[in-house]
Order: C-alpha cells, then structure tokens, then sequence
C-alpha cells in the first residue's frame, strides 16, 4: 500500500512535467508561444535540474551549500571545451549528449574534493566553505588562457533545446526520486535526521554525504553543458554565489525535500522577475517583495493555514497530516 | 479563591487536538499532581499555562489575572517557574550561568546569592560542578540543575514536569522531599509525574488525564485507593 | 620598508573587515541567523550620511548620529516584519528572507540615488600621517582600527556583564527555556538587531570615509568579506570577528602585494577552507561536544 | 504585442543593458543618451515619416537574460537592436539578431565577437584598438618609460586591453613594471596596488578601466602620496562625474585618449550636455552616454541613406543593413564610417583633465 | 569466554575520571543490568562500547575480537547495536524506514540497482518491508507503520528505537534507561517486551536503568557504577542488598 502511495506521488510529477511540456510544445507548434515565452523554457529548465538536484543535498542530506554554481561552472567548461574541440569531428548526435556526461563526469571529481571538507563541517561553517569553493573555482577560470578568461568562451555549437532539457529533467527527476527512494536515499535522509543514530545502525556517513555530494555536483554539471550550448558565449561571472543562492532560493520555497515543490518552484522564480519585466524600474523592488512576501508565507505561523497553497511541497505534507489525524482518529 | 485556574482548556498542534476541554484549579500551598499515561497531554498544558503555546480556547488565570494572552516572560514575572520536559537547560553555559539565568526577573543580589545557596544545599552535587558546562552533565545532573534554576527565581508557584525522569532512585526520593520542602516553604506545586506513586504520596490532590481529557479528580488518597488509578498508574 | 607599508595597508583593510563582522556575528550570535541584509544595512547608514551632509547640509555630527538612529530603527523595523514572523521556521527560510531584504534595500536605494556612485563627504578631514617617505600612515585607517578594538570591549562587557547581555546569551541558546527564565525574547532580539545596526551604520560610516565613495551596491561585498571574517574567526565569537577580519585582510593584502593579485581571492578563501579544516568552527568558535 | 506601434510607422529600437546590478550605470547611461537622441529626432518630426521609439530592457549583465530581453523585444515589434550594453551580454544577442537578420548596433560593446555577424555593428572602439593606440600615443608623445597597469581582471573590456597594451608596448620599447589586477564589484581596497606601484618606480600608470573603480583609485594614490600620471581610455570618461565636486582635484594632470569629453567645446557636446543635464537632474553624461545617443543617429543615418519611409517594408532589414556601410556620421563621439567588419573607425581624442576640465593634448 | 569482555576501561574530560577502571564480563544470552547514581559513568560506558568515545585506556572485547577504538559504525557491524538516553529517531521519516535503516547492512543492493529500480531493487525492498513489518509486529507497532516516527507517543517511540536495533541483527543490544517517562504499566509491558526479545532473538542484553522494579525485574546480574568506578557487581538480588549500594544508590 505504501509503494502504491510513493508511485503515484511519483507520476503525478512526472505528470506534471509531461504536461507542462505538452502544454507548452502545443503552443509552440501551434505559433502561440511569444518569443519571450520559448526563450525562457531553456533557462526553466535549467533552474529545475539544478534545484532537484541541490534539493539532494540541502533537503535530504541536510547541509547547506552556496557551491552549486561551481559545479555547473565546471561542468560547462569541461563539456563546452569538449565540445568545441569535436565541434567539426562529431555529429551533433554524438557529441552534444558526450559533452554532457563529460560535464557531469568533471563536476562529479570536483563533488568529491568539495564534498572532502563537508565530512567535517557543518551548517554555516560548509555553507561558507563551499561558497568559497565556487568563488575559487571562478577565479581560477578567469585567470586560465583556455576558459577563454574573462572574455568568455566563444564558439560552442548552440545545440540546446527545450526538447533536450525536457529529456534530461526527466531523466534528473527519475534518478533522483528512484535514488531517495531506494536504499541509499533512505541512509542520506537518516544522517539529516540524526547522524549519531545513523553511525550506530552502521551507516556509513562519510560514503552517503559523498555520495550525495556526487550525484548532485553530476546534474548540475550536465546543466553546465546544456547552458553552456545554449548561449554562443560562456563566462565565468554567471557562476557566482548569487546564482548558487537563486538554486538555493528555488530548493527552499519549494519545500526542503519536495522534488515537485523544487519543479513547481523552479519555474516561479525563473518566470517571476521575466514577468516583471513591464514594470521596468520598480522590476528588482516588487521582485524581492514577492520573494519575502513568499518565505514568510511559507515559513510563518500566522499562515499556517493557508501554507499549503504557497509551499507546493508542503501542501502535500498537510494533506498527509490531515489524512494520518484521521486514520489515528 | 484558586490561585491558579484551567477552564476549558482547548489545545491543537496543526490538526491534531491534544488537549479537549480541561479545567481544574490548584489552591495556594497546595501540591497538585497530574497524572496520565505518555501522550495524554500533560506536557501541553504546562507548556500552555506558561505560555509557551497559545491555546485554541478556555481560560487560564492566576491569581485573577488573565494568562490566556500574556506572553511567556510577563509570566514568569508574575512568580510562576516552570521545570519544563527535556530540562532545557542552557546548554552551552555553565552552571551557575543556568543558575544566574534562574533569578533573571529579581533585582536584589543578596537575596539572589541566598538562593543560591539554598539550592547549592539541596544539590551538592551542583556546587561541585559549578563551572562546567551544562550540557555535559549527566542526565540526572542537568534534572537538578533544571529544578535548582526553577528555584532560583523564589516563585509562587512551581510547574515540573516529570521531574524524577531518569534521576537515581536516592535522588528520586531527594527531589520529592525537595518538592515537600518547596511547599512547605510555601510555593505551591503543579507536578507532572509518571511516577504516579510517588507523586501521589506527597500531593494534596491530583487530576488523572487520559488523552487529552481529565478522566478522574479527587484527593489524593482517594485515588490512591481507586481501583482504576491502582491498575492503570500504579502498577498494582 | 614596503613589507611594512603592505601589513599597515592590510592591517587597515582588516580593521574595516573587523568592524563590520563585530555587527554581523553579534546578529548572528544570538539571533542565530545569517543576516545578508547587514552589508546593505552598511549602505543605508553611508546613504543617510551622505543624505544629511552633502544634500540637507547638516553638521557632521547630526549627519553621523542621523546614519545611527535610521540604521537602528530599520534594523528593529528589519526584523519586525522580515524575521520576527520567522522564529519558528527553519533557519533556511530566514536566510532566503534575508537575502530577500537584502535585495530590496539594494533596489531601493538604486531607485531613490539612481545607479552612479556618489561622493562621500568628508565628514572629518583626516590627513594621513607620513612617518617618511615611504611609510605612511592613513588615519582614517588608525580611527577605523581604534573604533573596533573599542567596540569589541565594548560589545564582550555588555554581552558578559549586562542583564541584557546574559538576556541574549539565553536567547541565543534556547528561546523557550529563556522564556521561561523571565526574558522578553522578543525584546532581546529586538536589541541585538538594533545593536549590530548601530554598529552598520559605524561601519557605513568608515567605509564612506576610507573609500570616499558609496552606491547601492556598496554593502554586498563587505558583508560576504564580513561573512567570511567572522566564520574565520569563529562565528557568533565577538573577539573573533575582530580577529578574522583583521587577518582577512592581511593575508588579503599580503597575497596580493607578494604572490597575485590576480589570484588573491582564490587565495583569501583557500586560506578559510584550510583553516576550517583544521579547525571545524573557527579560529576562536567553541567546539561544541554533542553529548550523546 | 507592440504591434500596434508598428502600425503607425513608428520603428521600436530596442536597447539592452544592466539598469540593476553592480554594471547598471553603464545601462542607464546608454539609455539616457539613446532616449535624448530618439526625442530630438521625433520632436523634429521623425526621418522620412518615421517616428522613433525607444525600448530599454534589463539584463543585470548576464548573457541568458539578455536573451530574454532580446525576445521580449520582438515580441514588442523590435526591428533594430542597439545589441547590448555590455560584451557578453552582446555576443549572446548577436546569435538572435543573426537569425531573425536584422540590424543590431551596439552602442558599447567592444570585444570583437560583437560584430561578429553582417548585421552587427559598433560605436565604440574596439579593445585591441584601444590597447594599441594607448602604447602608441604613450611612446610617441610622453616621456614615461616605466608603466605600471591597473586593470580588471573580471572584466573582458580591461583585459582584452590590456592585452595589447602589453603587446604593443614591447614593440615600442616601453617596460612595463608593474601589472596589477583587481576584480570590479569585489574591489574597494586598492592600496596593494598602489604599493606595487610606488615600489616599482613607475613613471605612468595605465589605468584601462571605467571610471567607477578608477575614482576610488584615484583617491587611494593620493593618500599613498603617488604623484606619477594617470593614462586611461574611454572607460575612464565621466571620472570627473564619478569623483563629485570635492574629490575634482584628484583627477587633475589625468590622461584620456576617448572619443568623447563631456567638457568639449563643440555646439553638439554642449548642447547634448545641457540637455541630459536638465532631463536627468544635473547628471553629467559619460562615454556610454555618446555612445547611445550617437547610436540612435546613426540608425537615423541608415534610414535615410537607404531611403526607407515604410518600416514595415519586406525590405527594410537588408536596406538598412547595406546602408549601415555607407553612412558617414558626425556623432558625438567623432565623425564616424564603417566597413564590412562593423567596426567603426574614428580618431580618438587625448586629452588631459586640468581643474576640473579637459584640455584636448 | 563471555561475549562482552570490557577490562580495566578508563576515560577523562580534561581532569574528570568519568569512568575509571570498569570491568564486567557479559555472558552470551544474559540480561545484564548497569546502575549507579546519575553522573556515575554508565552512559559514558555505553559510549566507549560503541565508540561514540575513544577509551582512555582499557579493552572492549565481544566474542573474542578487540573492539577498542574503532567508530560506531565498524563496531555496529561487528554486532553491538544500541538506544539512547535521549530517544534518537529518524523523526522525518516513517516508522517503517526507521527500522528499514537498521537493515541497511543485512539486505542490501547497489546503489545503481536502486536508481534505476531493477528486480533486485524490487525484491529487496520487499524483503525488506517484510522483515521491517515483523520486528514491528514485536513491538506492537505494526500498525503505525506509516506514522512519522515523530508523531508516536513517547512509550513507542521509546520500542520504536528497541526495533530498529535489533534490526540490525546485533549479538549484543545496549539499552539506556528504556523504562525512563514511562508509567509502571507501559514499564511492566516494556519488561515482557525486553523478555521476549531476549527469548526470541537468543539476545544479550545489557541496559542501564533507574527503575528498580525493572531491574529487579529483569536483570539476572548487575554491575554497580558509582563516581566512574564499580561499586558491586554480581547477581541481582545479592548487588541489590548489597549495603553499599543502598547507600551509594537506592536508598532506603
Ligand atoms: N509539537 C507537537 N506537534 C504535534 N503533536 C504534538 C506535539 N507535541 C505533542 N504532541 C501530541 O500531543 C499529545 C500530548 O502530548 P504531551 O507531550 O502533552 O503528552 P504528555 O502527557 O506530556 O506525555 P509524556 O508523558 O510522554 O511526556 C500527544 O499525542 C503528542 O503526540
Ligand atoms: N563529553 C563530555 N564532556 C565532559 N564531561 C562529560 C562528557 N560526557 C559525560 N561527562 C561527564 O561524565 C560523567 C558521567 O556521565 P554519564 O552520562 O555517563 O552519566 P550516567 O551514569 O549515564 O548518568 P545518568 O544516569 O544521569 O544518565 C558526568 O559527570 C558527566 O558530566
Ligand atoms: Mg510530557
Ligand atoms: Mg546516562
């Protein structure tokens, strides 16, 4: 009866996304998305790979990290320079889908140096040292002849699409889901619940936080990639720490732990300040209004009842708390 | 008139209603106990009186005042200390910090230092560790020190919560001859015990609560006589 | 000669460092949250100061005291709307929150002073003080440094001596059981915030004067450096605050003066993490045993 | 949709560049400068019935959100990009502009890749030209020998300069002494710097940055008691503005070689001077500015030597694209032509600040 | 040979002797009780048992093998599980996945199998939840499976941590103060429990308890902990009139 329940949370993700995809192909194809609309579904689908898979760190392994834009750094230049060195040799075909397994590969390595001081640090402490990750990561990139400096990275073929990210946040979405799932999932979950009582069942913490660590770090590389073919030029300043706070912002309005809330989330805070675009100077005000009007809704007492509606994940926890009182009677 | 007084108390977390409808009062110099299985909502009512949660309805007074809406702290002021569950002691501070907190509302030194050492006398073993870090007191340790801080702030009435939880059985029997002497100094008691006997024994009445209702009242020889409290609570 | 003039020039920019990390981590401990807004705090002061002198022609010393009161009242104000409503959340929520603020001090202050840099008025003329040729000592740079040591005594006395003092200590531990004690935690937050706004406003102040130029922009790089600083020295650790800044900035200037300057963030922030490593909470922070 | 406008012959330029965010004074000032120059031409009646409008999007300097912008443009009835403001965000922009073929121009986007397609041109210099000239006009008019550099290492238009300065420099025999780097949004603190500096016992110091950090620079030399000249490019053009009237004598004895000086005589400058001035509460225009007014008067140019009085003409990309080639124009930033590379050629004019103004060298 | 052989074992924090030369030897299939006052040591005892701290000096031994200063997680699998004094669940997750954590290490899979939900996958989680359900069913709480371990009340919060130890397949279970905030029914259920473990599962047990009843109860022998060294130790009935030890500890 419990697997049924997980599955079918499951679909209805996938669902969603499917939908959501549908939805948007059929405007497409049908010339009733404005330009505006089809240049964002690139970058959409970017923050959602990105947020599901920091959300693996921060919702279900419980650390904190301002680092993740590193990983997609890394993960971008390693599989755009790939890229353009076999621009002419490999068909797009092959090269484009190597290219990201190349970016996920290079970002793991790099997951498992970063992921080295999570095993001592906590809280604050690892939120700071991975940002200092992120920071190093990007000074270095700029100061190297073949990152093309702070001039960018000219000359990766422009070979995303909306139909490629849709393919791999699905692919992002199974493995993830599968992964909390599963064994491992349930031994990531129980280091943030209680890591002495993990090691004394044996757990093996150090393994589980790299492991995590890793996963994570792959993704958000591969999302490296796919931006990096996205824009005819790559520069290292997009990576910096406010953009590891735009996944972070995402993860945490979404509902720590919630893929769909992380979907859901992902494409409001894309989409919100694109929105405010009409509203010209007063843009970047309204916006940050939205987002602490958002966190206190979401996180505030006083609101608790109406919670659910603005914290996609947590309307599903309400909805189980209901169903649980009354099954406890 | 009662000093303290629960109507109708009405308590939720989120959707669940732990506390359905209790009243009863405590008397100046009494010592109440209240008594009931694990969940039963004992721990929500004294976190309630004091303030810490808000309750959904009812009425709370004490000493004719209004508590319902008065914060946490204006409380405290009022003479009311509460031992709460989990000691919450302060954790990264050393004992006679945690004691010094105790006395936060009184102003007058001496009398804050004869408290201390009255609570020094109690529990010696307080005294010894004066500066070590609380949290790395032993469980029974940080009980004491929990009880002793409650005391430092001379209240009128004295809320513990399951104050012989996890103490050795010499010092169970010490800290409920402390809980007689702080009554017979004239504090009244609410206790929250699961160790219904004991609990029993040095109380002028008690209230029996069963999932978030109070099921039996009566003095407390009464009930140790009852049947009921007999098989449920006391083990017999 | 010129090894002395880059550790005088570091030991300068580390008291700026210093000073604004004394009122981050004094935010931080005991409120126990991250304040990303507390750099642009900084830039509301400098603003208001610069609103006062150069705009409305006040006197130097209204137009200090005019930065201190609205950084005060915006800190309480701050934390009222924003952070108040939040004690229960999880620290998460009140950082993103934080950072949400954070944004919308920077977007008002583009839309009220516009995007250009302004001057800074010179609210005191400080001369620098020329030991010789080579060797100059700044003396914007010698208040700065004096200020912080001060409020660092300052800040460890009140925190230690005062009721209010142990009132936070409480607080920062355990919010509940520090009702219980008889403290308004409300009001003891309440004070924190105004404090280490104060202390924004202070830093706004010497910021404005050493660097003589202020935007909406200003305070976010200063308070990721403070950030650092203080999680170098140990965070929510007011000594330590003023140690970590002070070494931020030498090995900043050093790294810079001696190996690249090119390289000398990456070097700064390596500097942390091997630090961190070996030292998990910091230079000066407490190791805290879990008991099991 | 803006097509409404469309309608009523009325051609939407559409401008992108940083108005939030650490770079937003360059947005704002190429949009101030290009709206001064779209209401002068409307006010005098529009070019060949044509009236102009003015579209300025955000794209707080990220290449991704330029993009957007870009889109929400032509969803708005766009049929000429002044690109963007600032490089990367530009060579991103030059791949929509190259699909949907028409004319982008970018006010200030100097790296190369800028005008990397047919369609793309330029205002200002391009950085390696920058860099060149720079060495040039040391080594032939100054005395200097030893140069010391300040540059931003974050930014592509400082080092695409400095990188030819470098270059350029060992061809005309200068050394160079000293070359320090700084990170703009980062950087507050330049007294390692200028330490570096006053050790070396550099004669000059290039300084090809904008005006914004060079202010702080500025400052900081004084107070470390460095007395040699500064030399900068176009970027440092509005120094006088960014240093504000107490801080005026810091910039005394500077050097620039830029297209554009607020202080130059010529009735064009001072009267486009004036009226920024009046539109936007006594801002002084900067480089950025020119560059964005002239931009405006150069598509205005490119209307009228194609000879297009319908902007709804199937033709009008190509016409205005060929006659972009042709054009001469008399901008603020110098008289202006431009070749198949997009890169327009003009003289750069030196000139050195003097108690508060500049003095053409 | 006992299976737990702990010899001459020692620890300090900076200058306090929490534990000084403790011995105690714990027969396979004994149900072996630790008391003394509060601050004795006995808790520190479990800690260096199951290398939460790192002993002084002295040897732990269980079955023959040299324990001594190896991490929780070697010594979990080596065969001791345990509770704490404060309950410590895996309050977010289900009661079902708190015990199905104790399994980690009996039934496994990789993690590859597990992303990509293959038979194996399949299989072993159902074995899993099978095994999970029927060490629930011991304690009564098969029915709360799907209950946030949090939202037990306190008594199966308390059999909820019992379960997922034994899940872990230990020889030797380490109990600390299990009948602490429980009432003398829910205490007198937890002694028939703890019983029926000890029978079922062939366990040893050894706990530290407050609650006389319950060791009196229970407890075939016991050691006596008072200011970190031993007190008494031996069969229950003789330790526990043992004059010292009502001094020391009970009272009376
Ligand atoms: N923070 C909370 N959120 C949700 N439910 C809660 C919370 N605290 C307590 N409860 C529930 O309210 C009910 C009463 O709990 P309470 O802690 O008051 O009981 P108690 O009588 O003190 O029990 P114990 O003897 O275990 O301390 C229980 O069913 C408990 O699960
Ligand atoms: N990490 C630590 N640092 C310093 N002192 C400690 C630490 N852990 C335990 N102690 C001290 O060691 C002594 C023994 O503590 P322990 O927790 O083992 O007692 P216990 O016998 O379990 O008591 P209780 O029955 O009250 O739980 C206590 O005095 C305690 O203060
Ligand atoms: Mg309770
Ligand atoms: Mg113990």
């Amino acid at each position: 009866m419990k697997k049924n329940n997980l599955n079918i949370h499951n679909l209805i993700t996938y669902g969603i996304v499917v939908a959501a995809f549908l939805f948007v192909s059929i405007l497409v194809w049908t010339g009733n998305a404005s330009r505006h609309l089809q240049a964002m579904l690139v970058p959409i689908g970017l923050n959602i790979i990105l947020a599901v898979s920091l959300n693996l760190i921060v919702g279900f392994l419980g650390e904190l990290t301002l680092g993740h834009a590193g990983f997609m750094s890394v993960g971008a230049y390693a599989g755009c320079l790939f890229a353009i060195k076999y621009a002419e040799i490999l068909p797009t075909a092959v090269r484009f889908p190597l290219a990201m397994i190349i970016g996920g590969l290079v970002a793991c390595v790099f997951g498992i140096i970063i992921g080295v001081p999570v095993l001592r640090l906590k809280g604050d402490y690892l939120a700071i040292v991975t940002l200092a990750f992120g920071e190093i990561i990007r000074s270095i990139i700029i100061n190297l002849e073949f990152t093309g400096g702070a001039s960018g990275l000219k000359g990766t073929p422009q070979n995303s699409n909306f139909y490629i990210v849709f393919v791999v946040i699905m692919i992002t979405l199974v493995v993830i889901t599968n992964l909390v799932n599963s064994r491992a999932g349930r031994a990531i979950c129980s280091i943030r619940d209680n890591r002495i009582a993990a090691e004394s069942l044996g757990i093996n913490i150090t393994y589980y936080k790299l492991l995590a660590f890793v996963i994570a770090a792959f993704f958000a590389g591969v999302a490296g990639v796919i931006y990096g073919h996205n824009l005819s030029i790559l520069q290292a300043s997009v990576f910096d720490y406010n953009r590891s706070i735009e996944i972070l912002v995402i993860v945490v309005l979404g509902g720590m732990g919630s893929i769909r809330g992380s979907v859901i989330a992902a494409v409001i805070i894309t989409a919100l300040p694109e929105m405010l675009r009409s509203l010209a100077d007063y843009r970047m005000l309204i916006y940050a209004v939205v987002l602490i009007a958002m966190m206190l809704l979401n996180g505030s007492q006083k609101f608790d009842k109406y919670k659910g509606r603005m914290n996609i994940g947590g309307l599903f926890t309400l909805l189980k708390n209901k169903k649980s009182a009354k099954e406890a009677g | 008139m009662a000093m303290l007084r629960v109507e109708n108390l009405e308590v939720f977390y989120g959707v669940i209603r732990a506390i359905k409808g209790v009243s009863f009062e405590v008397n100046e110099g009494e010592v109440i106990a209240l008594i009931g299985a694990n969940g039963a909502g004992k721990t929500t009512i004294l976190h309630t009186i004091t303030g810490l949660i808000q309750p959904h309805a009812g009425k709370i007074e004490f000493e004719g005042h209004d508590l319902v809406k008065t914060p946490a702290y204006k409380i405290v002021q009022m003479g009311m200390a509460h031992v709460p569950e989990g000691r919450r002691i302060f954790q990264q501070l050393t004992v006679l910090e945690n004691l010094r907190l105790g006395a936060f509302t009184r102003k007058s030194n001496s009398e804050i230092q004869a408290s201390l050492k009255r609570v020094y006398r109690s529990f010696p073993r307080l005294e010894e560790r004066k500066n070590q870090v609380a949290g790395t007191l032993s469980g029974g340790e940080q009980q004491m020190l929990a009880m002793g801080r409650a005391l430092m702030s001379d209240p009128k009435i004295i809320l513990m919560d399951e104050p012989s939880k996890g103490i050795s059985p010499l010092i169970v029997m010490e800290i409920f001859n402390m809980i007689r002497e702080i009554s017979s100094g004239g504090t009244t008691v609410l206790l929250v015990e699961q160790n219904a006997k004991k609990a029993l024994e040095i109380s002028n009445r008690a209230y029996v609560l069963e999932t978030g209702k109070i099921a039996l009242e009566g003095n407390a020889e009464e009930l140790m006589n009852n049947e009921n409290v007999k098989k449920a609570y006391l083990g017999e | 000669m010129s090894f002395i003039s880059n550790l005088i020039n570091g030991l300068s920019l580390g008291s700026m460092y210093a000073l604004i990390a004394l009122g981050y981590t004094m935010v931080y401990g005991i409120a126990k949250m991250l304040n990303f807004a507390h750099g642009d705090v900084i830039m509301v002061g400098a603003f208001t100061m610069f609103t006062a002198a150069a705009t409305l022609k006040f006197s130097p010393a209204i137009s200090i005291i005019a930065g201190i009161i609205v950084c005060t009242l915006l800190g309480v104000i701050i934390e009222k709307i924003a952070y108040k409503p939040l004690r229960k959340a999880s620290p998460l929520t009140v950082l993103i929150t934080a950072i949400g603020v954070s944004y919308f001090l920077q977007s008002l202050a583009l839309l009220i002073f516009g995007s250009n840099q302004k001057s800074f008025p010179m609210l005191f003329n400080f001369e620098p003080i020329r030991v010789n040729e080579d060797l100059i000592l700044k003396s914007d740079s010698l208040m700065t440094m004096g200020v912080t040591i001060l409020i660092m005594v300052a800040l460890t006395l009140f925190i230690n001596k005062t009721k209010t003092g142990r009132a936070m200590l409480a607080v920062s531990e355990d919010k509940g059981a520090a009702e219980l004690m008889g403290v308004n935690v409300n009001k003891t937050i309440s004070i924190t915030f105004a404090i280490g706004s104060s202390l924004a406003a202070v830093a706004g102040l010497f910021f404005g004067l050493t660097y003589g130029f202020i935007g909406p922009y200003t305070g976010a790089m200063p308070g990721i450096k403070a950030f650092v600083a203080a999680v170098l020295g140990g965070i929510g650790n007011i000594p330590g605050a003023m140690l970590g800044g002070i070494l931020l900035g030498v090995i900043e200037n050093l790294s810079k003066a001696y190996i690249s300057t090119e390289l000398s963030d990456a070097i700064v922030f390596a500097v942390l993490i091997i630090v961190l490593l070996v030292k998990p909470t910091g230079l000066m922070g407490k190791k805290i045993n879990e008991k099991v | 949709g803006g097509n409404g406008d469309a309608d009523k012959n009325t051609l939407v330029i559409g401008g992108i560049g940083p108005l939030t965010g650490d770079y937003s004074t360059y947005g704002v000032s190429v949009k101030q400068g290009a709206q001064i120059a779209v209401d002068e031409i409307n006010a005098a009646g529009g070019v060949n019935a044509i009236k102009f409008e003015l579209k300025f999007e955000d794209d707080e300097t990220d290449a991704t959100k330029a993009v957007n912008a870009y889109n929400t443009l032509m969803d708005d009835g766009m049929k000429v990009s002044l690109g963007a403001v600032t490089s990367g965000a530009c060579i991103a922009v030059t791949e929509e502009a190259k699909k949907d073929g028409i004319l982008l121009l970018t006010p200030s986007g100097s790296q190369k890749e800028c005008t990397q397609y047919d369609n793309c041109f330029r205002i200002c210099f391009t950085d390696p030209q920058q860099g060149t000239v720079s060495a040039d006009y040391i080594a032939d008019n100054l005395t200097a020998k030893k140069i010391a550099i300040i540059y931003d290492k974050s930014n592509d238009y400082s080092v695409g300069i400095t990188d030819k300065f470098v270059a350029e420099a060992a061809v005309k025999g200068l050394e160079i002494v000293a070359k320090q780097a700084f990170t703009s949004g980062t950087s507050t603190d330049f007294s390692a710097q200028l330490q570096q500096v006053k050790d070396t016992g550099a004669e000059l110091v290039f300084l090809p940055i904008y005006a914004k950090e060079a202010a702080f620079i500025l400052k900081q030399a004084k107070t470390a008691g460095i007395a040699v000249p500064f030399f900068g490019c176009d970027g440092l053009d509005g120094i006088l503005e960014k240093l504000g009237t107490d801080n005026q004598a810091l910039a005394n004895g500077v050097m620039l070689l830029t297209p554009f000086a607020a202080d130059a005589d010529d009735t064009k400058t001072k009267n486009f001077v004036k009226v920024y001035g009046e539109k936007y509460n006594g801002q002084v225009p900067d480089q950025f500015a020119a560059d964005g007014y002239d931009a405006i008067y150069t598509i205005k140019a490119a209307i009228e030597k194609a000879g297009i009085n319908d902007i709804n003409a199937a033709d009008f990309n190509t016409k205005i694209i060929d006659a972009m080639t042709q054009v001469t124009v008399e901008g603020l930033t110098g008289t202006m032509v431009w070749d198949e590379s997009g890169d327009a050629s003009k003289d750069a004019k030196a000139v050195k600040i003097t108690d508060g103004t500049y003095v053409a060298i | 040979m006992a299976l737990l052989e702990i010899k001459n074992l020692g620890i300090s924090f900076g200058g306090l002797h929490a534990v000084d030369n403790f011995n105690a030897s714990v027969e396979k299939g004994c149900l072996y009780g630790l008391i003394g006052p509060n601050g004795a040591g006995k808790t520190t005892v479990f800690n260096m048992v199951t290398g939460v701290y790192k002993p002084t000096c002295g040897t732990i031994h269980l079955d023959g093998k040299n324990l001594t200063g190896k991490n929780s997680i070697q010594i979990n699998k080596q065969g001791i599980a345990r509770t704490f004094q404060n309950i410590r669940l895996f309050s977010n997750m289900s009661v079902l996945d708190n015990v199905k954590l104790g399994l980690q290490n009996q039934i496994k899979y990789s993690v590859a199998q597990g992303i990509f939900h293959s038979r194996s996958y399949k299989r072993k989680e159902k074995e899993m939840d099978e095994k999970a359900i029927s060490i629930l069913k011991v304690f009564g709480l098969e029915n709360e499976y799907n209950y946030l371990a949090s939202n037990l009340p306190y008594g199966k919060q308390r059999k909820l941590e019992i379960a997922r130890a034994l899940a872990t397949t230990p020889k030797l279970l380490l109990l600390d103060e299990p009948a602490a905030g429980m009432n003398p029914n829910e205490t007198g259920e937890l002694m028939d429990t703890i019983r029926f473990v000890r029978d079922e599962f062939d366990m040893t047990i050894l706990l530290i308890e407050h609650d006389m009843k319950l060791v009196a109860g229970i407890c075939e022998r016991i050691s006596v902990l008072n200011f970190g060294t031993e007190l008494a130790s031996g069969k229950t009935e003789q330790v526990l009139n043992d004059p010292r030890v009502i001094t020391a500890y009970l009272g009376e």
